[in-house]
């Protein structure tokens, strides 16, 4: 068990060098992006006096190594602020105040990440379904019609940007056919019914989106495992051909799927903006490009890194999986 | 088909029934109107080189061809079912259940995602209606009748838990499940050391003598035929060459190609002409002390090689001998600088630069596809600093010239060639170099034992014309002997014992030496007796 | 779209050694794939009306940039006022709602900007993947600790947000399409790398590698001439891929409004502007969605092509994944093998 | 205020470049279209109304609310000194009391104004509301904590330049008297006969210093109108509102308040909305919008079906596009060039880029077509539909440029059809007849906003545009032509660089007069002859259009907003 501690251990320490790199990245760039954050925050009409009161009340102008060295201490013991009338504590880890509402990052963060997840792992869920599905019956009526008809429709859902897909589909599913509420977003322990009901079009959309990468590695999987030996050994114990396929193909495409679904659903939590958006699910993506457009760093930074903490530690569960999975590979 | 029909009826005991039976592939044919029969309890091994159409045969049995593509005609009876006619459900009754077969390669033959213990069970139900538990029970058994361990607990461990010899035997165990009739081994030990094939071997003898199967064993080795069968049927491009008890075709063969087959196969009981250089004490070309390479850090650190110390000199053959996992291969790539000991050093004699070339294993990926053999063997050259086109095209075509081929192959590309031919363009790129010492990894393994003979011969002759030295690393004793002047045994990155070939030969003192050559197959079925009981001794002692 | 694009592909880490070689062989071989000839000719097709938009376009007798405004219904949102969208002999896909600009001209001229983007894209992701990959897998342990550790961290960012932040920052005069092929470019190279350095540490350990370094060439000249070639199947394959991926990038870009500006016509853009449309202008969204589609299909069926011809041992069938490597040599200890799978993970992941 | 996000993309959103969430005047005739689609017409208390919106009510805070005339959802919980009468069109452009008795009683010179406070005012609590609750609202805003709203009561307050708010400053602002708790004082720099206006402006709304938070006050602010806030979670995102037990219309004349509760669901696709209102299932037949307009798209749609078209509320809010020249830039220095493009303009394309004639009218006065406003239709380089290349021709030719000019056009990049690319291409196709070619230069918003209202940074020409912060022509000249507001280190919206006295004075004077009809009059003449000096092409007003959920009633639309008050929807 001490291979797998060393693996935690070296996998911490990895995340938390990649994290930092991304945070110091995120400040460079949005430090010489154009937008005078002051004025922003303060609203358009607002006079130079009063702007030069924000920037001071956000720190803008101190210089940027310190901005990010007071960013690390928020982090580290984290930081107290003032709402005008009383004084407020963000407790560590800090990511900071919102220039925009004052909110503390981490409880916008903790309030968009549930919409994000229980979209992502919904969606996940049907991209699996319906791409592992594809993919086992593509690989069994391999070079048959069913197999093209299958591509086709995997591939245009490649080719089809989600705006395209999301909007017709919910402009026939919700407005013409009205089988499905408009999707609005309701929390799981509220109501988990509505929460599946309503998510269920943007799952879709985001499903069909991803679905065509895990049919066509299913199906290049199980027929790389359909030519190698062993399928040929159990061939020759008269094993049938539904067993070969679904036990044997299929069981060889589990690793790889692991590893493209954890890479999937690790960028998805930040880098589904467009099916948010359309959806409007206030989720972290949309919150995220929304923040951008208005500068307001200390959301981004926050944002950003939870998704690549996301992103790593997707990395990190998938590789457990896969050792899992196919027990010759250690975890290194 | 009435004539077949009634031999069946006719209760004869035959268990196989090959009748003018072609297998042809698009434009090829693989078999060519092969007939041949097989009683219950016999044995018949199916002997040839790669292409001779073995192999496929092996498949026909089972109908693996149906639904391929392949073009199969003739007829094929096994165990009293017509395997071209036969029904897809039949034909699965038949496979495993009446006829099993046994693979080369034990490890890619076996699902590795499943517990043993479960593929035998799975494969078990297939052709017995019982319970998973109770098929999971018969697995243990045969397991444990295969000569399995804690057949119990090993029965859960996939497949790369076990080593090369475990799987075979699993696979055996496999094949034993249903209690076939016939036993279909294509190339079961080719994969396996020496150690580990005589053991399979000799399993398969017992089991044979326990259970009156019937076998019918591929192999592309005469000893190893030798060892385990009653008749040989020799192969040869689909066809039939020579069918007999074995005694007779091995004793006294009567094609010219038994015999050219039989002549090249190398001798482990045979002592080579001592070249000039072995006699003669020549300089040192090579020394190495104290050598150590360790792969992995921390607890997964191993050692490959571990204070192994050579020298050779100009002009001889250094043989490296031992199986798998032995270091050899590592200690062969430090001598050639491809890979830096953790200990110890290789310097040159005479501190001149040793000009150490290699010629490697595998004769498909020691050249690069996509660039022309001669490129390949010009490398050298221009690395040296070499401009001129012409003298470099010159001396190339010489090169290939000297290794048997043809100064106009300079613009051919690898796969234009055959095994045997890639190896010589192996050893002309080595010789481009000037070297003074090769080291052989492995060079004939992959080639057929007729053009094993070819390439070794190749290699003494370019020895004595250059001075060359040479060392030879490889798993097969016999070979080594052949041409060898000098030989050390490695295991478990050590050297357990180095000496002149003929001594170590045929008067091992390490313990190791004298079972590994006793395992090795003999051409004589009465030697091959002989070894078993020594093998059995060795094994109790 | 983001999702498309963050959808990175596991490395394939299966070495092929293929046993063909040569240019003619690979013709032979692609020649012989119906679907991969059509979908050339199809590629063919849209390269070729890409570069000879202004032509065609001069034959329909239109530009991509004139306004009709006798063509629209003003009061009705600027919808067409023909049948069909306003197809007409002049006109012959019919016309842009709210202004009338011609949709066939519009189309073709995208095809310009969108496959241009998407092949620059393309072009900076495999030779900064290639680079990076390659160079992480001969450095030393230091370089491929570092590389690999900068190859995560573009992995882990965000793509629309650094897109967004990288494209505000850039001077608008900067041209623009070039803009967008460069910032795609720039930022999604991270699974590339790592296919390229899981199949380069494959790659060097081949015997001809080995033979090669024995012939006492350098690091740099082994990896142009004995590495490069090797590294081309995969390449191109995963190439193919990411062409279609980055079109759609591109179209997700101008959804965001950070794409190629107008009025330079692209597909995304198209797309964008049409998708409210499609109940009241439906071939406005259905021209640019097929136009896309076809692309990425013949795309991605020109891809597994290549890659069959490349490689003759995958044949029949399409590989983006994962492979497990066969074991090792005969000689390779137990350790050994499980290392080399490791790494292979590793490169997966 | 806040930028709606680049993602509120499709229709362009009822945001002034100030005012966020009130909107504009009415149509002409009271239009029965509006009315919901049943037999009885008649509106009746109870239910709930479902609000759809694409922007989140992300500021909730009365202080940092940039309003026109208290804005829609916000004037449900904040009642102000005065507020916007909720009539449909003219009528509805008109300043009515509300917490106070009148709408202010001025001095001689207009620069000290009295209001009373109406008897029995309660907030959500039971509290009373008192005069010393208004004066430290309007302190609140002045605090950094919680800029946002505004810039005339820091302009026209006496010794308010400086003034840091009540958390800082504990004195407060001496330009507010509250003699006692009914009575409040406002003493100006100078006069203000518009100061009625401003006081419908949330910054007049009462905040009980005792219950103050700073910037938490926003989660819950104490409600003073017919509805309190019940819940309200991420940012303004989803918002509750319930009945104010004590609000009474006894003190309320305005607010109708018919719902027992409001839904308000945001951060949905423009396009979802309007599906979502077309489609009305469920909860969306009694839904509206306060954000969402029709595009063009949907227009061309919702015309072909007559049940839509029948719950499309028409309205104009005082609003113009237009493009902006810097005279100190050449080519645009010379008053013949900028006069070239004036007459060279085809308005035509400029409309349909903006969703056609249904959504946008072309504009030839600076000044919105209002009555309110003073509106004077007048066009001074008249350009027909589609531009008089001719003119312009011969006037370029006039300014040296006889074979044509090249110039560039600065435009954003948001897809608002206002000053986004879609506008700035049909100006680039429709100048190419008169020989000007114009080249694109697409800044991405911020560094837009940045460099056109930054006198250092200003380019030449450049697509602008202009909301009334309350239906005058003061708001909407006086910080575009008033030489005084020049800002040289700040955001500058007199973009024009006009520093003319004579308009300064006719500014100060028109301020005077506290007869806003006639100081209608006035604004109207100003209009017409600043645009003498061709600084400005106006293109458009827009008009919007919205629709509304099946069950809903009594849609009224003043020419204040432009846009359905939500205070007098029933959906009953």
């Amino acid at each position: 068990m001490s291979g797998f501690g060393g693996f935690v251990l070296r996998r911490g320490i990895g995340t938390v060098i990649t994290l930092l790199a991304i945070s110091v990245i995120v400040y460079v760039v949005f430090f010489v992006t154009p937008g005078n954050v002051a004025q922003i925050t303060c609203g358009p009409r607002c006079s130079p006096e009063q702007v030069h009161q924000v920037a001071q009340q956000l720190r803008l102008d101190d210089p940027l190594y310190l901005r990010y060295w007071h960013f690390l201490q928020g982090i580290l013991v984290g930081q107290d602020y003032s709402t005008g009338t009383s004084v407020e504590h963000c407790s560590a880890p800090c990511l900071g105040l919102s220039y925009q509402g004052d909110q503390q990052v981490t409880q916008l963060i903790l309030a968009k990440l549930p919409v994000s997840l229980s979209l992502v792992f919904g969606a996940m869920v049907l991209w699996l379904i319906l791409g592992v599905g594809t993919g086992v019956l593509s690989a069994w009526r391999r070079g048959r019609f069913t197999e093209r008809l299958l591509t086709g429709i995997t591939l245009a859902g490649v080719a089809t940007p989600v705006f395209v897909i999301g909007l017709v589909l919910m402009i026939v599913v919700c407005g013409q056919l009205q089988l499905l509420p408009f999707p609005q977003y309701v929390g799981l322990t509220d109501d988990p019914e509505q929460w599946a009901w309503n998510l269920l079009l943007p799952w879709l959309s985001l499903a069909l989106i991803e679905a065509a990468a895990f049919a066509r590695l299913t199906r290049a999987s199980m027929l790389e495992t359909l030519a190698e030996d062993h399928i040929r050994t159990f061939r020759a114990y008269g094993v049938g051909e539904r067993s070969i396929i679904g036990r044997h193909a299929l069981r060889g495409a589990f690793a790889p799927i692991i590893a493209l679904n954890a890479n999937n659903v690790g960028s998805a939590v930040g880098g589904a903006v467009l099916t948010e958006t359309l959806f409007g699910l206030p989720g972290i993506g949309q919150e995220l490009v929304h923040a951008v457009n208005v500068v307001d760093l200390p959301v981004v930074v926050g944002m950003v890194l939870v998704i690549g903490f996301f992103v790593v530690i997707a990395n990190a569960v998938a590789d457990v999986l896969y050792a899992v999975a196919d027990r010759r590979v250690v975890l290194a | 088909m009435s004539l077949v029909n009634s031999s069946v009826d006719g209760s004869t005991d035959v268990l196989v029934e090959v009748t003018d039976l072609t297998v042809g592939f698009g434009s090829l044919r693989a078999v060519d109107g092969l007939s041949f029969s097989l009683e219950k309890g016999a044995a018949l091994g199916l002997v040839g080189e790669s292409g001779s159409g073995k192999s496929t045969v092996a498949s026909a049995l089972l109908g693996l061809h149906r639904g391929t593509g392949a073009d199969v005609g003739g007829s094929v009876r096994v165990a009293g079912i017509d395997v071209q006619e036969a029904s897809d459900a039949d034909l699965r009754l038949l496979r495993g259940g009446k006829a099993a077969m046994v693979f080369q390669d034990p490890l890619s033959s076996l699902d590795p995602y499943y517990a043993i213990g479960d593929q035998i069970a799975e494969v078990y139900r297939v052709h017995t209606r019982v319970s998973r538990r109770a098929a999971r029970a018969r697995a243990v058994e045969v397991l444990d009748r295969v000569g399995i361990p804690d057949a119990l607990r090993r029965s859960r461990s996939r497949p790369h838990e076990f080593s090369g010899g475990m799987r075979q035997r699993a696979l055996i165990a496999m094949a034993l499940a249903c209690e076939p009739d016939l036993l279909i081994a294509d190339e079961p030990t080719t994969a396996l050391d020496v150690t580990v094939q005589a053991q399979i071997l000799d399993l398969l003898h017992t089991l044979r003598e326990e259970t009156g199967l019937g076998l019918l064993l591929v192999t592309h080795d005469v000893g190893v035929a030798a060892e385990s069968v009653d008749e040989i049927l020799v192969m040869r491009h689909g066809r039939a060459v020579e069918h007999g008890p074995v005694d007779t075709v091995l004793g006294a063969p009567t094609e010219p190609y038994t015999r050219d087959l039989l002549g090249a196969v190398p001798r482990v009981d045979v002592p080579r002409a001592p070249s000039e250089a072995s006699l003669t004490n020549a300089e040192v070309v090579l020394e190495a002390t104290g050598l150590r390479r360790e792969f992995g850090r921390g607890k997964r650190a191993f050692a490959a090689v571990d204070d192994v110390s050579l020298t050779i000199h100009r002009g001889e053959t250094l043989g490296i001998v031992g199986e798998s996992g032995s270091g050899k291969t590592t200690l062969g790539r430090m001598l050639v600088g491809l890979l830096k000991p953790t200990a110890g050093e290789i310097k040159p004699g005479g501190g001149v630069r040793p000009d150490v070339q290699m010629v490697f294993q595998d004769p498909v990926s020691s050249l690069n596809p996509r660039r022309s053999v001669g490129e390949s063997i010009a490398d050298p050259l221009r690395a040296r600093g070499e401009r001129d086109e012409g003298r470099i095209r010159g001396r190339v075509s010489e090169l290939l010239e000297r290794v048997g081929l043809e100064g106009a192959h300079y613009d051919r590309y690898p796969h234009e060639f055959s095994g045997g031919q890639r190896q010589r363009v192996g050893i002309a790129r080595a010789l481009a170099a000037d070297p003074r010492v090769i080291v052989c990894d492995e060079p004939v393994s992959a080639l057929d034992v007729t053009t094993q003979a070819q390439v070794v011969a190749l290699l003494g002759e370019l020895q004595r014309e250059l001075g060359l030295a040479l060392v030879f690393v490889a798993h097969d004793l016999a070979v080594v002997r052949q041409v060898s002047d000098r030989v050390a045994v490695m295991r478990r990155g050590r050297i357990v014992e180095q000496g002149p070939a003929d001594e170590v030969y045929d008067s091992p003192q390490d313990p190791y030496t004298k079972q590994l050559l006793a395992a090795v197959p003999a051409l004589d079925p009465q030697v091959a007796a002989q070894r078993r009981a020594v093998r059995r001794e060795l094994a109790t002692a | 779209m983001s999702e498309a694009l963050v959808a990175s592909q596991p490395a394939g880490t299966d070495v092929s050694v293929p046993a063909g070689s040569g240019a003619r062989q690979f013709w032979r071989r692609l020649r012989a794939q119906r679907a991969a000839l059509v979908a050339a000719v199809v590629v063919a097709l849209l390269v070729l009306v890409a570069l000879a938009a202004p032509l065609l376009t001069a034959i329909e007798g239109q530009d991509p940039f004139t306004y009709h405004p006798s063509l629209i219904d003003s009061a009705r949102g600027g919808v067409p006022t023909g049948s069909l969208g306003g197809i007409t002999a002049d006109h012959w896909l019919g016309v842009e709602p709210q202004t009338g600009r011609d949709l066939f001209a519009r189309l073709a001229y995208g095809a310009r900007v969108s496959l241009g983007v998407a092949l620059g894209a393309t072009v900076v992701q495999v030779t900064i993947g290639v680079v990076i990959g390659v160079a992480a897998a001969l450095g030393s342990r230091w370089v491929d600790q570092l590389l690999s550790r900068i190859t995560d961290i573009i992995v882990a960012m965000p793509l629309m947000i650094m897109s967004l932040a990288l494209l505000a920052i850039v001077p608008s005069s900067f041209p623009r399409p070039l803009l967008v092929a460069l910032v795609i470019g720039l930022i999604a190279w991270g699974n590339i790398a790592k296919i390229v350095r899981a199949q380069t540490l494959t790659l060097k350990e081949l015997d001809y590698v080995s033979a090669a370094r024995l012939s006492g060439w350098g690091t740099w000249r082994i990896a142009r001439r004995e590495l490069l070639p090797g590294l081309a199947a995969p390449v191109i394959t995963y190439a193919a891929l990411l062409v279609p991926i980055n079109i759609t990038t591109e179209a997700a870009l101008s959804f965001l409004g950070v794409g190629v500006k107008p009025p330079t016509p692209s597909w995304g853009q198209m797309l964008t502007a049409a998708d409210v449309w499609y109940q009241a202008a439906p071939q406005y969204l259905l021209l640019p969605a097929g136009a896309l589609f076809v692309t990425v299909l013949s795309l991605t069926v020109l891809g597994d092509g290549i890659r069959t011809a490349l490689d003759p041992r995958a044949a029949s069938r399409l590989r983006i994944g994962t492979g497990r490597k066969r074991e090792a040599k005969a000689d390779a200890s137990a350790k050994g093998t499980t290392t080399k799978s490791a790494n292979s993970k590793e490169a997966s992941s | 205020m806040r930028q709606p996000s680049v993602i509120a993309r499709r229709v362009a959103v009822a945001s002034v470049s100030l005012a966020v969430a009130a909107g504009a005047a009415a149509c002409g005739p009271k239009d029965n279209d509006a009315k919901g689609s049943g037999g009885d017409s008649t509106p009746h208390k109870g239910g709930t109304l479902t609000v759809l919106n694409s922007n989140p009510q992300e500021d909730f805070d009365p202080a940092r609310l940039y309003t026109s005339g208290g804005g829609n959802v916000p004037s449900l919980v904040f009642r102000t000194l005065t507020t916007r009468n909720r009539e449909n069109g003219a009528a509805g452009a008109k300043v009515v009391p509300d917490l106070a008795t009148d709408t202010g009683r001025p001095n001689k010179d207009a620069t000290v104004w009295t209001y009373t406070l109406k008897k029995g005012l309660k907030y959500e609590d039971g509290t009373a509301i008192t005069s010393a609750d208004i004066k430290y609202g309007i302190e609140r805003s002045f605090a950094p904590e919680l800029s946002g709203g505004a810039p005339y009561l820091r302009d026209w307050l006496v010794g308010a330049a400086d003034y840091q708010g009540p958390y800082k400053d504990k004195k407060g602002l001496s330009a507010i008297e509250t003699p006692d708790s009914l009575t409040i004082v406002f003493h100006l720099n100078k006069p203000e006969g518009e100061f009625p206006y401003l006081a419908t402006q949330t910054q007049f709304t009462p905040v009980p210093k005792a219950k103050d938070t700073g910037t938490k006050y926003e989660q819950h602010p104490i409600s003073s109108g017919p509805y309190k806030v019940v819940s309200n979670q991420n940012d303004g995102e989803t918002l509750v509102l319930e009945r104010n037990k004590y609000w009474s219309t006894a003190t309320d004349a305005e607010r109708k308040a018919y719902p027992d509760k409001i839904d308000v669901k945001s951060g949905l696709d423009s396009s979802v909305i309007n599906q979502r209102l077309s489609s009305s299932q469920g909860t969306d037949a009694a839904a509206v919008t306060t954000d969402t307009n029709l595009g063009p798209a949907e227009l061309a749609k919702v015309t072909g079906d007559k049940e839509l078209a029948a719950r499309v509320g028409t309205g104009h809010f005082g609003y113009t596009n237009y493009i902006a020249f810097n005279p100190t830039v050449a080519p645009f220095n010379n008053v013949k060039v900028r006069q070239a493009i004036s007459y060279a303009i085809d308005r035509s394309s400029v409309v349909n880029a903006a969703g056609g004639s249904s959504l946008a009218e072309a504009a030839t006065t600076f000044l919105p077509n209002q009555k309110s406003f003073g509106y004077d239709p007048y066009d001074l380089f008249p350009a027909g539909a589609s531009g008089n290349a001719a003119k312009a021709k011969e006037l370029l030719k006039e300014a040296g440029y006889p074979k044509g000019i090249t110039v560039t056009l600065t435009h954003s990049n948001d897809k608002d059809f206002e000053t986004s690319p879609e506008i700035a291409t049909a100006i680039q196709d429709a100048l190419k007849k008169a020989g000007i070619t114009v080249k694109l230069q697409g800044l991405e918003i911020n560094d837009y906003k940045d460099k056109i209202h930054s006198v250092k940074t200003e380019p030449g020409f450049f697509l602008a545009h202009w909301g009334a912060d309350w239906p005058s022509g003061g708001p909407f000249l006086a910080p575009i032509f008033d030489g005084r507001q020049i800002v040289k280190d700040g955001a500058n919206f007199n973009t024009g660089l006009l520093n003319d006295k004579s308009v300064n004075a006719e500014i100060d004077a028109i301020n005077k007069l506290t007869n806003l009809d006639e100081a209608a009059k006035r604004w109207g003449a100003l209009d017409k002859k600043i645009g003498e000096q061709a600084l400005t092409v106006p293109l458009f007003h827009p008009v919007y259009k919205r629709l509304v959920g099946k069950d809903i009633k009594n849609v009224v639309i003043s020419d204040w907003t432009g846009v359905l008050d939500i205070s007098q929807v029933a959906v009953k």
